[in-house]
Order: structure tokens, then sequence, then C-alpha cells
């Protein structure tokens, strides 16, 4: 299987874990993954304050890209994946949002058709590459460690309605449940983190994050399927503790980083020294598990 | 111009409808441009032509003109072509010699500018039409005195009971084991608080007790045939497995049935037995036997508890399906409506938590026959706090457009409910518009005030366990902005209301069908006019009434459920009906024998007289449909009052103003 | 060759069967709903009463386009009148398009009486694109050939 | 509650067509339809802060009242997760009409100054890199706003010891027609 992928901003800096941890994740299940040739900003949630044309051009310069590599296009942001669907949607629904967006897309040399197609990380995982191939390359099942899904709220919209429940999605559970973990079901597992909130105004985001961190828990870490996700769960912990008057001090995963913890891949490799809260509290916990139920985990998880 | 023909003589009417369509359509210029057609012998305007002096006015000219034929530009032929064809024929005109031009919905009501010209395109189409449209005879046919009823809730219930009543034959078809509806699983009844049941089971035992109603329960109708004043209709009998004649109801066999399964009728919060009645006061009072739940039909005799025990013999495992055919004159379609699966919105958290309930299983737990013998308890608790929520899935695009009619009103009247059952309770209404337009509706909705129910304007966006705050642990928090405040709310509750859009039964399409009707965009079926012809359809001799047609509540129920008897009274009381003269026939000197139109007929109304080599259409038969005329590659069958050379005339003069030779290059 | 002027409006004739799209016109009337005024209806009882002759008729007198509406497949009031339909107008239309004129001159299309939008939506759109190509001048135009 | 009342008191026109250009670019029902059921409110996880919910907003609009919504900087809570619009029962374009006040607000400078650093930060970083460029966002974002420096030290430093600040600025090879593009956008929207 081969992919050509949008890694989008924050995997290549704020979340470089998230990005290498991918890589790490899909060479040990065999993919192969290229980096979109000369991709951009996709505006995040900061374009649409700005320019709307912008908004919708920025994503689908992207998409013409991928239309001239020939390729559908992967992104493991949900952030990136929103305003790479809504480009598609707007410029399908609407002539002139389309032509506009040709207009503006000419000044780069390239143009967008409406063919190109996209897919979220997870699709890819859990219906091309398939939960069976995944538990076969789990080394060390996640046994005993209760993780909470974080989807985000961005994949409320478009994502999941092409291939999983738009209100209720499964996938991630599912994927988590095959790495031996134990899900931990939460009601705001699709809610909105607050985005660049965080950084705009962090009395708001703060308080967003932390009712997130709160609804989880129990759970001994989150996982999200969003590199911006990622950042702002980290990265705020104390703000938002001080908000809520509580401490938070929960570790928080990119969903590539679980995936090589259980393939037995390396931390380095995984990234695992960047997450701003320490993982290493969770490799305890699976020794632990994995003494306590010794075999049962892999009879309890899906096929 | 057009041409027309120079024998005929043809008086042209177009009306204004008050301003409906002089409003946008020039009438004058219109008829200066009829008066201009050849074979126009006289064209007038006036303001309504369906009104006595308006029809005076083409009574005259018939008469003293001596016309050949009349065109009314007006509105659609579906509204007032019988009219003027009764104008016609009292003036001595065969009524086949009227063309009405649609100058009002397809023309005024539609196009703001270019309406004019359309409308003279029209009338020059008309005129042409009319100049060799023929005179032809209808025949009288004796119509079937019976009615056929298909559904047997309080719809159909009304109905057969009015028509019985007349002393017409009845048959009433139902699905289920006996008849009562969604309305037998009603508690109380609003805004009046009636017992459900009180009121509608008597009507049960009357139905049964009626000597002209003969009734078929747990059957359906499978195939209709024929036409107006003479269907065949063949209903098929589902095996009881109970002899209706034998069985006295005493109720032993489901006493001693060891087998259990969920009650369909209490909405799965309890539980009935393999052989059961629904309810305690079904009609007809014989049980069934369920043989997806029946051990002794699953396992081959394994039980046989209730062959054991019933005194009468009346069980019998041998039985089979049945098929009945009934020839009726009239039919009556009530087959109701579904209940919108609220689980498709998952937010509301119906199927995730327990104490979150539908209206319908509310009435059931309402009620002192059900399951929980008429004490609200959910999840093993009483609610000491409700949360109502209105309009799940109704007024959303994503689900059903429409507002369902009846919810806002039964909401209120839980609230009485629970606020009488259990002392301090709290009800919440979270709605968006509280619509209780009816007769004592306002008044019960200050009721429901004077009680002490919040009403909160908003529509919920979550029902969530997840407590933020100690008052919230172990609650149902139902998360919505109050919009007259413009503040998000958590309101705490233990018992979560929906009330789910009525919706259309998921097999109306086939219903539909079987019947030959139409749905509306919303799937209901679609009666003749919304309001002029509100239970009569497109399909002559078949009434929609009840929800069948759309949401409605019990009263408005009632009163379509006796129009529709009425309908059927007035149209099997006349005796006999009209048979369509429109119909084809075969010019056999041009019948070339080819056996094309034979197979293509969905009436069977072609034979093929094999000794002549010729076909030949029995008119009783035929519908006018002409999927015949247009295959007969001889030309040889003409479709009457549709032939080649009326549509083809009426094509070339719709073009009247098509442009002369245009600029060459 | 024609030239189109700048108030070049279309005709259209529109065949329509009586228990279905000309109820969903009616309906679009009833409903107000205001659409382009270029098509001008022909009512029959089916549109598998449409003998091919018609649609030629109309297109040798004048008109720039042709549709032809009837019921959803399944919902004929006389059963299977519109599956007829549906094959012989496949056979007109590929005979059409040898002479020129292409899918959206000549349609084919499935209008239910609830339908009244749809049927408003269809005359705009046929309406506009003729409008676009210009006039069809059928007659002429072969003379020309 | 007070505040809107005496504007709408006022004499007023409605002015939403010309005030919001980008309704001829929406997809989905533009604010018409709404009636007012709050669901999008209800569904919004930063409403609480705002001034006017998102339901409001979409009454101001119906009003014609586009200041008094832009003044709000309601739509400046936007986080653009399209929740709203995903449930909207009518169809609306929530999201991006709330996108198009928050635009207002910040053209017409209602929000507060470090709000209208940090997008102009952002804009102007992938402007010139076609990418999110940790280091120059920084510089741009802080350098004139020392004190909120200092709130965001923890994170800053976290980020660079952890190794997640780049120093090297992104390469893309269309840098000069991602600019080019920023540029046309201005033209076409009638920015400065």
């Amino acid at each position: 299987m081969r992919y050509v992928y949008y890694p989008g901003c924050s995997a290549s800096g704020t979340s470089k874990e998230a990005e290498e941890s991918l890589q790490a994740a899909m060479g040990a299940l065999g993919v192969e993954w290229t980096e979109l040739e000369d991709w951009n900003c996709c505006g995040a949630a900061i374009a649409i304050g700005t320019s709307y044309l912008l908004s919708v051009a920025l994503p689908a310069r992207n998409l013409a890209l991928a239309e001239r590599a020939e390729s559908d296009l992967v992104t493991g942001c949900s952030r990136c994946f929103l305003n790479l669907i809504r480009a598609i949607h707007y410029t399908h629904e609407n002539a002139s949002v389309h032509e506009k967006v040709n207009e503006l897309l000419a000044e780069t040399g390239v143009q967008y058709s409406g063919k190109a197609r996209l897919r979220h990380l997870l699709d890819v995982i859990v219906n091309d590459i398939g939960l069976d191939v995944v538990a076969e390359r789990v080394t060390q099942p996640l046994d005993g460690l209760r993780v909470a899904p974080y989807y985000g709220c961005c994949q409320g919209m478009w994502t999941y309605a092409q291939f999983d429940s738009v209100e209720d999605p499964h996938c991630f559970d599912q994927l988590l449940a095959t790495l031996g973990a134990q899900v931990v079901d939460y009601p705001l597992k699709t809610a909105c983190c607050g985005g660049t909130l965080s950084m705009s105004r962090r009395s708001v985001g703060a308080k967003l994050i932390g009712d997130l961190l709160a609804a989880a828990g129990d759970a001994d870490c989150i996982v999200t399927a969003c590199p911006l996700c990622l950042f702002n769960l980290n990265s705020f912990q104390r703000e938002a503790g001080r908000i809520k008057g509580t401490h938070f001090n929960i570790p928080v995963l990119f969903l590539t980083q679980m995936m090589g913890m259980a393939f037995g891949l390396p931390k380095k490799a995984l990234g695992l020294q960047r997450n701003a809260v320490p993982v290493d509290g969770l490799y305890k916990k699976i020794a632990a598990g994995a003494t306590v139920s010794s075999g049962a985990a892999s009879a309890s998880r899906p096929k | 111009m057009a041409e027309g023909k120079s024998d005929v003589k043809i008086g042209v009417y177009v009306c204004h409808c008050g301003s409906n369509i002089a409003g946008t359509v020039d009438v004058e210029k219109v008829t200066e441009f009829a008066q201009e057609q050849g074979s126009v012998a006289v064209a007038r305007n006036y303001k309504f032509m369906c009104s006595e002096p308006g029809q005076a006015l083409i009574k005259k000219d018939i008469e003293e003109l001596g016309l050949d034929g009349v065109v009314v530009a007006a509105c659609s032929p579906r509204m007032h072509e019988p009219t003027f064809r009764r104008v016609c024929e009292e003036a001595g005109l065969n009524p086949y010699r009227l063309h009405m031009c649609n100058i009002r919905e397809q023309c005024s009501w539609v196009h703001k500018n270019g309406a004019t010209e359309k409308a003279e395109a029209l009338i020059s189409a008309a005129i042409s039409r009319a100049c060799y449209l023929e005179p032809l005879e209808r025949r009288e046919v004796p119509v079937a005195p019976a009615v056929l009823v298909v559904g047997g809730g309080i719809a159909g219930i009304q109905a057969a009971l009015k028509v019985a009543d007349a002393g017409r034959k009845v048959y009433l078809v139902e699905r289920e084991p006996s008849i009562g509806g969604h309305m037998a699983q009603l508690d109380k009844t609003f805004p009046t608080l009636d017992c459900s049941a009180c009121i509608l089971t008597p009507r049960m035992a009357a139905v049964k007790a009626h000597p002209n109603i003969e009734l078929m329960t747990y059957s359906e109708v499978v195939d209709v045939q024929g036409y107006v004043g003479n269907f065949k209709a063949t209903i098929r009998r589902k095996p009881r497995y109970v002899d209706e004649s034998l069985c006295t109801g005493c109720g032993i066999c489901w006493e001693k049935c060891p087998w259990k399964a969920e009650s369909e009728f209490d909405c799965g919060l309890g539980q009935r037995k393999a052989i059961y009645t629904p309810f305690p006061q079904a009609v007809p009072n014989v049980p069934v036997i369920d043989p997806e739940h029946c051990v002794y039909i699953l396992r081959d005799g394994k039980c046989g508890a209730c062959l054991k025990f019933c005194e009468r013999g009346a069980i019998d495992f041998n039985q089979t399906e049945k098929m009945v055919e009934v020839e009726v004159g009239a039919i009556i379609v009530a087959t109701g409506y579904d209940v919108f699966d609220p689980s498709a919105i998952t937010r509301l958290g119906y199927n995730r938590f327990p104490n979150v309930i539908t209206s319908l299983e509310f009435e059931r737990l309402c009620n002192a026959a059900g399951p929980t013998s008429g004490h609200i308890v959910v999840d093993g608790r009483e609610p000491k706090s409700v949360g109502i929520i209105h309009c799940v899935g109704s007024r959303d695009r994503k689900y059903h457009e429409y507002c369902s009619r009846v919810c806002c009103m039964y909401a209120l009247k839980f609230a009485h409910l629970i606020k009488e059952k259990i002392e301090g309770a709290n009800v919440y209404q979270f709605y968006i518009d509280m619509r209780c337009y009816g007769k004592g509706f306002e008044e019960f909705y200050q009721r429901a005030g004077t009680e002490g129910v919040t009403f909160i304007r908003g529509r919920p966006a979550q029902v969530t366990d997840l407590a933020i705050s100690e008052e919230e642990e172990g609650k149902l928090m139902v998360v919505c902005e109050n919009t007259l405040v413009g503040a998000v709310m958590r309101v705490p509750v233990d018992m979560v209301i929906l009330c789910p859009a009525m919706e259309a039964r998921s097999d109306a399409r086939d219903v539909a069908r079987l019947f030959n009707l139409s749905q509306s965009a919303d799937g209901f079926l679609l009666e003749r006019h919304a309001k002029m012809e509100p239970v009569a359809t497109a399909n002559d001799g078949v009434f929609v009434v009840g929800c069948v047609q759309g949401p409605k509540d019990i009263p408005d129920t009632v009163a379509q459920a006796l129009a529709g008897a009425a309908e059927a009274l007035a149209l099997i009381d006349k005796g006999s009906v009209e048979l369509e003269a429109a119909t084809a026939v075969v010019d056999e000197a041009a019948c070339s024998g080819c056996k094309i139109c034979v197979p293509l007929c969905p009436y069977t109304a072609i034979t093929f007289n094999e000794a002549e080599k010729r076909a030949l259409i029995n008119e009783a038969l035929c519908k006018g449909c002409g999927v015949c005329v247009a295959a007969c590659p001889a030309a040889a069958i003409v479709a009457r009052h549709f032939t080649d050379q009326q549509i083809l005339a009426e094509v070339e003069a719709l073009l009247v103003d098509a442009r002369p030779a245009p600029a060459e290059v | 060759m024609v030239v189109p002027s700048d108030n070049y409006e279309p005709r259209i004739v529109g065949f329509l069967c009586n228990w279905c799209a000309y109820q969903g016109a009616d309906l679009a009337g009833t409903s107000r709903m205001a659409y382009a005024p270029n098509v001008r209806i022909v009512r029959v009882m089916c549109t598998g009463r449409i003998d091919p002759t018609f649609v030629l008729k109309a297109f040798n007198s004048g008109a720039d386009g042709v549709i032809i509406a009837g019921c959803h497949p399944g919902d004929c009031h006389y059963s299977e009148g519109n599956y007829k339909t549906t094959r012989r107008i496949a056979l007109l239309k590929k005979l059409l398009s040898q002479m020129g004129i292409d899918g959206e001159r000549f349609r084919l299309e499935w209008v239910s009486a609830g339908e009244g939008a749809k049927w408003a939506q269809i005359a705009d759109e046929m309406s506009a694109a003729i409008k676009e190509k210009g006039p069809l001048a059928w007659r002429e135009n072969l003379k020309e050939a | 509650m007070g505040a809107l009342a005496t504007t709408l008191e006022k004499a007023w026109t409605p002015h939403t067509l010309e005030r919001i250009p980008s309704l001829r670019y929406l997809v989905g029902n533009d604010f018409s339809l709404c009636y007012q059921c709050g669901l999008c409110t209800g569904s919004c996880r930063s409403a609480y802060a705002m001034k006017y919910t998102p339901r409001q907003v979409m009454n101001l609009l119906q009003l014609g009242r586009v200041d008094e919504a832009v003044a709000s900087g309601s739509g400046l809570l936007c986080t653009a997760c399209f929740s709203c619009t995903f449930r909207c029962p009518r169809g609306v374009a929530i999201t991006d009409l709330m996108g198009a006040i928050q635009r207002l607000s910040l053209a017409e400078k209602h929000a507060d100054p470090h709000i209208q650093r940090f997008y102009r930060a952002f804009m102007r970083t992938v402007e010139r890199h076609g990418r999110f460029h940790e280091i120059e966002f920084l510089v741009r974002y802080y350098a004139l706003n020392p004190l909120r420096l200092r709130d965001e030290l923890r994170v800053g430093l976290t980020l660079l010891t952890k190794g997640k600040i780049v120093l090297k600025a992104p390469k893309v090879k269309s840098q000069k027609g991602i600019a080019a593009m920023f540029r046309k956008a201005a033209q076409i929207e009638g920015r400065p």
C-alpha cells in the first residue's frame, strides 16, 4: 500500500511527535508514506477570520497538488481534514467558489478539478490496512491501560460521514481495543478542544480543555487523532487546572504513538520524549496489566 | 394565426379567476387573440367562469350559436373539468367536446413575465385540439355495494362503523392480531384527558358486533384489481393457529404458555406469551400464536401446553395462510403512521440511557393496564424531574421537515399526568414553538402553566450523563440554549421523554403502489386536493383517512374517517358508475394482426381474434392509457379523446408563435 | 446559421402524464413556485401514449426543446406504461442525437404528484440550458444541411 | 440585553447584504431560514463566553443589525468546528456566517489588539513561507507584547526543550505563488 499524505503544520512543528510516530507506525505496518510535495498550510481556523476565499483556496491548493500527483490524499490532522473536505464540498456545491479558487490557484500554477479524494488516517488504518493486520503487529498489548480516545470536533462534520457515524463514531475505539487497551467512553469525545482559542483567548481555551480533561475522568491517558488537539491538551493542562480548581497531569498521545507502543517500537522513534506530560507511567501500567491478565487480554480483543 | 377547421365553431372562454389569472395574464389581449383564430365563433372573458353567470354565458352561446366545441381557459382540468363538462351537457353539447386550457396552475401562478404570451400559445393549442374533439358516450356499470377498509386503528374503525351503520357491507382488514391501532396504546387523550381505552374500546366492540362488518385481523391486502365501483381485492389471512369460531377468549392458553417474548404493544417494556392477545380488550378476543417464539412450532411439537389446556380444542397448528377475495365499490385506506426512531439522533441518548424514553413508551408507563400498572418508573426509580423534548425528528431537514402536529399537546398532557402522579415533580418542556391551535388546546396550555410546568424555549443539543458539578451527579443533563434568555442551560433530570416525529409507514410506498396512489414529498399518501378533496385520491374510488395522509390528532383523524365513509357511501349508494369513455379502439380495417399490442396491455383488455386475425379491445377493461396506441405499427388503434390528430394539432398550434424564417448570416 | 437574439426565449414542449407529472406541475402552481415560462404543456394520460411522431412534430413545428415527464419507475398509474416509455424514448434519443438534438434539448424526467419543486427546477434548468445554446430552428437548419 | 434593546430601539435600516459580501459564496442556507431554535448555541462549546450566542447572531443578521454583531466580537470566539452547521435543522451555514462576522470584527478593529496581532502574525507567516513557522510567528506576535510573552514563557520553554520549535524556516517551492494568492484574494475581496 502506498499513500500520499499531508502532514500539516502542527505535525511538522509543535506536534512533531505525531509525525515521527506516524512514520514509525506506518513503517512497522509496511505501508509506504510519501509526503505531498510542496504542500502548504491549510489556514487552520485562522484563515476564515481573514479571507473567505483563502480559507477555501489554501486547502484546495493541496488537493490540486494531490491531483497533480494523481493520488488520493491522506491526512492525520483533523483540523486540516476539515478544511480540506470543506474545500472539496464548497467548490463542488458552488460554481462561483470553484471559479474564484482556481483564479487564486492559477497564481501558483495549479488548478483544482474536484477529482482528488480525501482520506483520514483513521479511515485508512481501520478500513484499508485493517484491524486484523494491526492486531498481528501488536507485540506489547496495552493490557490494563485505560485509554480515552479523543476524536476531536473537527471530525464531526463531514469526516466520519464518510466512514463512520457522524455523531457517535466508533472506529477509534475499535482500533484502541485492537491494541489491547481498555477503551474509556466519555461524552466529550467528539467535542471541540477550542482550537486556536488556547492562544487567542486563553481563559476560554483553557476552560474548554479543562472540561475535556475532566470528562475523560480516570483514564490513564488520552489519545488524539489530531496534532492540534494533541498540542492543546498537552500544553495547557496547568492553565486548565487553574480554571477548574484542580491539577491535571494526564498523558496525551497521538494515535500512532499509542500504536507504536503496542507494536513495541522504541520510544525515541515514537517521539515519546516530546510529549509535554511524561508518558513513562504508561509503560509501568502496561507491564503490570500484562502480569495480571496474562493471555486473557488477547482473547478479549475483537477480530 | 392557427388555421383551424372551417366547418366547426368553437367558443373560447377566458376566466379571470378574480385576480388569480387576470393579475398576471392580460385577459383582454388573450381574448382578442382567441377571437382572431380560425374556427373561433366567439371569445369572451369573465371574472369567474365557474360561477353561475359564467356558466350561463357558455350555455347561452352553445344554444344560440350552435357551438361544436368549447375551450375554457381557466384552472387545471383537475379542478373544474367536471363542472364545465356538465355545463356543455346541459346545453346539449357532448361533454367530450370541451377542452380545459390550464392558464392558472401552469401559467399565471408560476410566471411573472411571459405569462400572457404563454397563455396565448396554450389557448391556440386548445382551440386547435377542440376542432378535432369528437363526441363520446359514457356507459354506466353497476357498483359492488360494499366497502373495503384497510387498517383497524381509530380511523378505520370509525369509517367502518359509519358505512356499516348506513346499511352497507364492510370488510375491515387489520394487519395486527387486534384492531385498535396506536390509539389503543395511549393512556389519556388531550385536551379533555378522556381515557383513551374508555372511548375507544366500545367502538372496537361495536365493530365486532356489527352484522354488516366482516372483520379480518392478522390479515393484509395483497392485491387490488378493477376500477372505481368494481374493485377486486385479495386478502392474505395469516394463520393464527387458533380457530376463531371455537375460541372463547378464556385465556387459559396464554396463562399456561411457558414461552415469553417482548410485548410489541407495550413497546418492549413488558412481556407477552408466545400465544397472546396484544392487550386485554383486544378485538377479536382471540389469541394468535407467534411462530417465532412458539416452541411447538420451532421444535416440532415439543410443548403443546395450549393444546392440552384448551377445552374447546380451538388450537389448530395445521392452519395455513388463506387467500380471500372480496368485491367492493370503494376502498378506504387507513393504515396509519410509524413513530420515528430517535436512536438516529445519538446525542439525545435514546438506547444509551435507560431513562431516555419515547412518548409512546411513556404512554404505556402511565397506563394502568401497562407494564408498571400505571406507575411512572424507569430504571427502577420514580423520577422527581422530567425533561420533555419536543420536535425530535420533526422540523429538521435531516429527518422530517414537517411539524408532527400532536407533540406539543401530548407533551402538555404528559406534564399534567406527571404532576398528578408524582408529588413535587419538576417537569421541563423543551420546545421551539408551542403549537396549541385546536379547540380547547390553548386553555390546556394555560392550565399546564398554572400547574407549575417549566417551559424552556430551545432545541436541546444533548442529553448527557456527564456531571460537572455535585448536583448533576446521577442525573441526566439536558443541554440547551434557553433562547429567551440567550444562555446555555444544563437542566438535571431523572427522566427524558422524547417526542418523536410521526412518519409515513416504512411500507407506505408499497401501500401507495398497491392502491395506485401517490405519495407527497414527506412520504405520506397524497390526497386529491389539499382543501377541497381532503380524502379523495387520484385513484377514483380510493380514499385516504387518518395519519396515512399526514400527522394528525384523534379529532382530526375521526373527522377524516367520517368524511371517507361519506365519500364511499356517496359512491356506492348511487348504484352505478360511469365508465371512462376515453378508451382505445381498434380500427379493424387497418389492423395487420401483428399482435404487438396484445401483451402490452396492463389490463389484459386486448384479445386476438384468431379467425379474423384482428386485435380486439374490451372497453370495460380498457383504462385509456394509450400504450397500445403508441406501439401499433399500423396506427390501427385510436385513443379516443387523445387521438394522434388531436395531439398533433395541439402541438403544432402550441408553437403558433414560432419565429418565421430566421435571419441568415 | 440562426443568430440568437439577446431577448431570445426558447419554446419547449412538455408532454406530461395526467397522474404524476401534470399534477406535480399543478402543485408547483398551487404552491406559487415561480419558474421560467418557456415550457408549454400537453397533457396525455400516460407517457406510454407518447408516439415518437409527437416529439418530431414538436421539433418540426419550431420547438427548441421537448421534455417528457411521467411517474417514477414503479409508480405508473397504469402499472408499467412508463417502462415502455423509457425503452421507446431511448431509441428516439439515439435517433435525435444523430440529427443534432442532444440530451439538453430532449429530456425524459420522472416527476411525482408531490414534486412541484422538482418540476419547477427542471423547467428552469432546461430553459436556461437551451437559452444558452440558442434556437434549434430545426426546419431551417435541416434545409441548410 | 439592555444594550441591544437601546440599539434596536433607534430607527434603523437593514444592511445585512452589503455588509457581508461573502454571502454570494455561501454553501448552505443563509440566516433568513433560521427559526431560532438554539440548537447551534447548545452545540457550541464557546457560546458561553460570547456576548451574543450564535443563534442571537443569526437573529441580528435577520434584523439587519450586522454592526451590533460585529461590535460584540462574538464571532472571534468561534473555533470553526462546524458542529452548529452540521446540526442545524434548517441547513443554515452558521459557521461561515460567524466567520464573516469574525472577519468584520477583525477588519474593523473590534477585537483586542493582541487578538488582531495573533491573526495577522499567523497569516503573515503563512503568506511568507507557505506554512506555519513557529519562530517567525512568535516574534511577530510577541515582539510588541512582552507582557503576554511572559504568560507564554512556560509553554514556549516546554516546546523548546522538547525540540519542537524548528528554527529553520520551511521551504515551499511555490512560496512566491502563495504570496501572490494572498494578494489576489485581497484584491478580489477588496481588502487593503
